[in-house]
């Protein structure tokens, strides 16, 4: 009989911890074989796939204004932002100027989104590391936003409000004032998070030196957004190619340095901040006139390759779109942010443990849609 | 004294007298230990479910919503339902799993928590077992329920119930220690371990105003510490339902889960009515010095309700904790009680033992 | 740098490369063995300093296949565009970016994925998203007649 | 020395911040007056949508069961995920000439993604958007909706 020879050493066992595609703090169908050692971890390898639609192969059957809805549903907290993605890339393809009142409204509609998106992710965030009250609280200041959104776009997320050439409707006629008491209402409520979380020394043994992502790996793994802003990247899109009404307002890049899980979360707490005051410096001065460009009914982009960028709440969403002349584009491709910001958490969470991964995974706020498309 | 209107062993002597009338002394003891039983029984059953309403309610108005509201008035049969519900959800068999393990874990963590409920005092001689060791006992019987959680989360066949378990095995081992040393430190102020002696000694102040500062700290520690023990609140490592799921309760349904989630919450309730009785002294009412007239309206209200009141305040602070903070990693988890609670304790116990040996206590 | 001194750059790095100024970049496209010495180049010069990816297409061009990398530089804000071309649709292969650019390893999968291009050196080139068995749907040619229906 | 007194700043300031946290649940607590817990579907009758909601797509009709909908098909060709289907009939007017007529407007609410082209696209005003969110239904084909009434007829004064 030949002998077995068996490796019962659990020092050298593989620990393979399949978490998801169906777990609480994996935000969606996220899916990560973590090979673990007790409880630290060694590897954490992604799958992906499990929400994928194929957005960009039906968009080429689609005209351009039909793609819009496409895009509220690949990251559905960034709806607005999405959208303003393609339109201005079929304006300036054409090489149509929107009317400035369309601009105002875009930014500070993009804004609120930037604001709601932080909260969820908030929300989240502490539901993640265990502070189940955060999450009621984050929502219910979100559902003042969405409340605005319902009354001007006529969705609460899945808003489909821009056009090529402008918005579906005008704003409504109390948009400006619900908007402006939003903002008073949060600007009292915002410290009661810190005060809740941020100072919380359960929580900043939680995240200080977790998961720490230096410049050069934020970089070299194409990480945009809040996420690379803690790393000291300057990477905001409204910075660098201002868009719509951005070169109008005058307002601070967030920029943190230690790249780690705090400071991903300091970056977005004052993300929340800037974006306020954004809002505060447009919304009285919105200007008077048409809510859009007349366009010809079917819109053809010109033979060409087409390129927009915009600031999502999650970082840099890139549409590439490649025009053969047809009122369908050949080939669309989305840059989404969290495709990239999802492939560093293998290499951010080695050595840590199993509660740092949920907490990293956390800090990076991915949304599942926008990675699979 | 007053409240003697109060004392429940009029009633058990009556009933021991009665029966013994009638029967041999076996049958007596007999029928007297299947009364406690089924008292005790009820009465774990009544506080469970209260506590589940109880924690949905607290929670609920801490996060801005109303929790419970739909069966019965403002909900309060909702656990009922929910308890009826779970009687007849199936019980999944999990294939691999060690089946007699799986099958005896809930039983080992509920009659853990439903042993150390014999030995409270509720009011004076309402108390199912005196024993003259009773700190010790609790202690002991408390935390053996930890066994059956390593159990469930071994036979479970599933890698999270197992780090769950093992995470709950680290964490109950160190905490024990902190929860014994903070309540030696009430050991050494009474000179007794015997529950009902340490209530007694308390009928001129509790010992947490006779303790000076000690017993305060005592108290804070056996707070946090009875909190981990529990695996509840910000210590809630085994379950750690956004890391584990639901940690060592992953794959149990049905009834077996609602031994665990019954369990859980008898736990929080015995480790307050510890801390009730060996701080805020247990059934006593509150009295001041010599307000005579004060100390009297005191006495009228029941030794029960002193009882209750006491250990509701320690529960809600409890719950309070596990609603507004996030959750510890199992290092820090440990790092706490090594570094902190473990060296507090110690320093605890040595004042509290200079404070009664120089007699500078109440 | 503007896109002349790029321009300039990019033809004494490698003078076979056709430059052509596009609508928003510069657009230099070369044959796809020449393309990964250009990228290293391109990233590793102090001028250039191209070092963050922020897209990568594939395309299907009809005839023939085609990668286009977007890249930028995170200290001088410039940015370029790089092109190449297979015609052997039946087993494009071309090397991979992801020694340069860590980002690239992943977009590359999701290209092998939708488009079947194949990138020597990679890895663990894997399919992230779809069947094994699924086609490669980002491909003009490519049918499913049960889920396309067209009108 | 020092590190003793780190210890101890420490527990203090952990302490703190521990009780800042709790001070804001607590006042939470004592405070039902700030939950914002909507009591659906007991207010269903209270609850209103606000006018532009995308709840569904219908096609007002007017006292003498007329409609705008000229039967065009421009919102079939716009719809992104063939949710409209429409199915004309031809007829001869009074004057002898043939014209076409709408015969059923057929909508599938269970394709509809609510992006509002169609609404937006119509050339005659003849869809709006509903505020009727309740869109649950226990069969699958009660999502397929004929939006024209039956007998429904275009309405008169309007250009052709």
């Amino acid at each position: 009989m030949e002998e077995k020879v068996v490796n019962t050493s659990l020092e050298d066992q593989e620990f393979v911890l399949n978490m998801g595609p169906q777990h609480p703090s994996t935000h969606g169908v996220l899916r990560l074989l973590v090979t673990l050692k007790g409880e630290t971890i060694q590897k954490v390898e992604p799958h992906i796939g499990y929400v994928h639609r194929g957005i960009e192969k039906m968009s080429e059957s689609l005209a351009y204004p039909q793609i819009i809805h496409l895009t509220d549903r690949m990251d559905y907290l960034s709806a607005h932002i999405n959208n303003e993605a393609v339109c201005l890339a079929v304006e300036n393809a054409l090489d149509v100027e929107v009317p400035e009142r369309v601009k105002y409204i875009r930014t500070i509609l993009a804004e609120l989104t930037r604001i709601q998106s932080h909260q969820l992710w908030w929300a989240t965030f502490g539901m993640d590391l265990g502070g189940l009250t955060c999450f009621f609280y984050g929502m219910r200041d979100r559902e003042k936003i969405l409340d605005i959104f319902e009354e001007t776009c006529g969705g609460r997320m899945i808003v489909s409000y821009n056009t090529p050439g402008g918005l579906m409707y005008d704003i409504h006629p109390d948009f400006q004032k619900k908007v402006k008491a939003f903002i008073t209402y949060f600007r009292k409520t915002l410290p009661e998070y810190d005060r809740l979380l941020t100072g919380n020394v359960i929580f900043r043994a939680r995240s200080k030196q977790v998961g720490v992502m230096s410049g050069e790996d934020a970089i070299s793994y194409g990480i945009t957004g809040p996420s690379a802003r803690a790393s000291g990247l300057s990477c905001d899109v409204r910075k660098h190619q201002p868009y719509s009404a951005y070169d109008k307002v005058e307002f601070n890049e967030i920029i943190y340095h230690n790249g780690d899980t705090l400071d991903r979360y300091l970056a977005r707490m004052d993300e929340m901040r800037e974006s306020m005051n954004i809002i505060e410096q447009l919304i009285d001065n919105i200007p008077e006139g048409s809510h859009f460009t007349k366009m010809k009914p079917v819109i053809r982009l010109p033979e060409g390759e087409y390129y927009q960028k915009v600031e999502t709440a999650r970082g840099e969403l890139g549409v590439y779109i490649i025009s053969d002349g047809g009122k369908t584009p050949y080939r669309i491709k989305w840059r989404s942010p969290n495709f990239s910001n999802l492939w560093i958490l293998d290499k951010i969470s080695q050595g840590m443990k199993i509660a740092d991964l949920i907490a990293i995974g956390g800090s990076l706020d991915l949304v599942i849609p926008d990675i699979d498309r | 004294m007053a409240f003697n209107i109060y004392n429940f062993a009029t009633l058990t002597s009556w009933i021991h007298d009665s029966l013994s009338q009638s029967m041999t002394p076996f049958w007596t003891v007999f029928t007297e230990m299947v009364i406690a039983g089924v008292v005790v029984l009820t009465f774990y059953a009544i506080v469970g479910l209260f506590l589940v309403y109880a924690e949905r309610k607290v929670c609920a108005f801490m996060q801005n919503r109303v929790g419970p509201n739909r069966v019965g008035p403002f909900g309060v049969f909702q656990t009922i339902a929910d308890l009826i519900k779970l009687l007849f959800v199936e019980l999944v068999s999990i294939k691999k799993a060690d089946r007699l393990l799986f099958n005896v874990a809930p039983f080992i963590v509920i009659i853990a928590s439903f042993m150390a409920i014999a030995a409270i005092p509720f009011a004076r001689g309402l108390q199912a077992i005196d024993l003259n060791i009773g700190v010790f006992y609790v202690m002991a019987v408390s935390s053996l329920g930890v066994v059956g959680i390593l159990i469930a989360g071994w036979s479970s066949n599933n890698k999270y119930s197992l780090i769950g378990a093992m995470r709950s095995g680290a964490q109950v081992v160190s905490y024990e220690l902190s929860v014994a040393l903070s309540l030696i430190t009430i050991v050494v102020l009474a000179g007794s371990m015997q529950l009902s002696q340490i209530v007694e000694a308390q009928s001129d102040g509790w010992f947490i105003f006779k303790g000076h500062i000690p017993a305060i700290i005592a108290f804070v520690l056996y707070i946090i510490a009875s909190t981990a023990e529990t695996n509840r609140g910000p210590f809630d490592l085994a379950e750690a339902e956004s890391e584990l799921t639901a940690g060592f309760h992953t794959e149990y349904s049905g009834i077996k889960f609602a031994f665990f989630f019954l369990a859980e919450y008898i736990n929080m309730f015995i480790v307050a009515s510890i801390g009730a009785t060996l701080f805020l002294g247990g059934w006593m009412p509150f009295h001041i010095g010599n307000l005579a007239g004060f100390n009297h309206i005191m006495d009228f209200i029941p030794p029960f309700i002193w009882y209750l009141g006491k250990t509701g305040v320690i529960i809600f602070i409890m719950m309070w904790f596990k609603w507004t903070f996030p959750r510890l990693r199992i290092d820090q988890l440990l790092t706490l009680e090594w570094k902190y609670l473990l060296p507090l304790n110690l320093i605890n116990v040595v004042l509290m033992a200079l404070i009664v040996l120089m007699g500078w206590h109440f | 740098m503007n896109n002349q001194q790029l321009e300039n750059l990019v033809k004494r790095l490698s003078p076979e490369a056709e430059v052509a100024e596009g609508k928003q970049f510069l657009e230099v496209t070369v044959k796809p063995d020449a393309l990964k010495t250009l990228a290293l180049a391109l990233k590793e010069n102090g001028e250039s300093s191209l070092d963050f990816l922020f897209c990568m297409t594939g395309v299907d061009y009809g005839e023939e296949l085609g990668v286009v990398y977007h890249l930028r530089s995170t200290s001088y804000q410039h940015e370029l565009v790089l092109k190449t071309r297979m015609a052997n649709r039946d087993n494009p292969v071309i090397d991979t970016v992801g020694d340069i650019w860590k980002t690239a390893l992943y977009h590359e999968d999701e290209i092998f994925d939708l488009l079947g291009i194949r990138f020597s050196g990679h890895p663990g080139l894997r399919r992230l998203f779809l069947e094994d068995d699924a086609g490669f749907p980002l491909r003009k040619d490519y049918v499913d007649e049960v889920n396309i229906v067209t009108k | 020395m020092e590190s003793v007194f780190k210890y101890f700043k420490g527990i203090y300031d952990g302490v703190r911040s521990l009780l800042t946290g709790m001070s804001v649940t607590g006042s939470y607590f004592i405070r039902p007056k700030t939950i914002v817990t909507e009591q659906y579907p007991e207010n269903r009758d209270t609850l209103k949508m606000t006018e532009r909601f995308k709840g569904e797509v219908v096609m007002p009709h007017n006292e003498n069961n007329e409609h705008k909908c000229t039967g065009c098909g421009i919102c079939e060709i716009n719809c992104p995920n063939g949710s409209i289907e429409i199915i004309t009939d031809t007829i001869e007017t009074e004057e002898g000439k043939k014209k076409k007529i709408i015969d059923k407007h057929i909508y599938r609410l269970s394709m509809c993604t609510f992006c509002g082209l169609c609404v937006k696209t119509c050339p005659s005003n003849a869809l709006d958007f509903s505020q009727e969110f309740e869109h649950a239904v226990f069969d699958r084909s009660k999502l397929v909706k004929v939006l024209n009434q039956p007998g429904s007829k275009l309405m008169k004064g309007d250009k052709k």
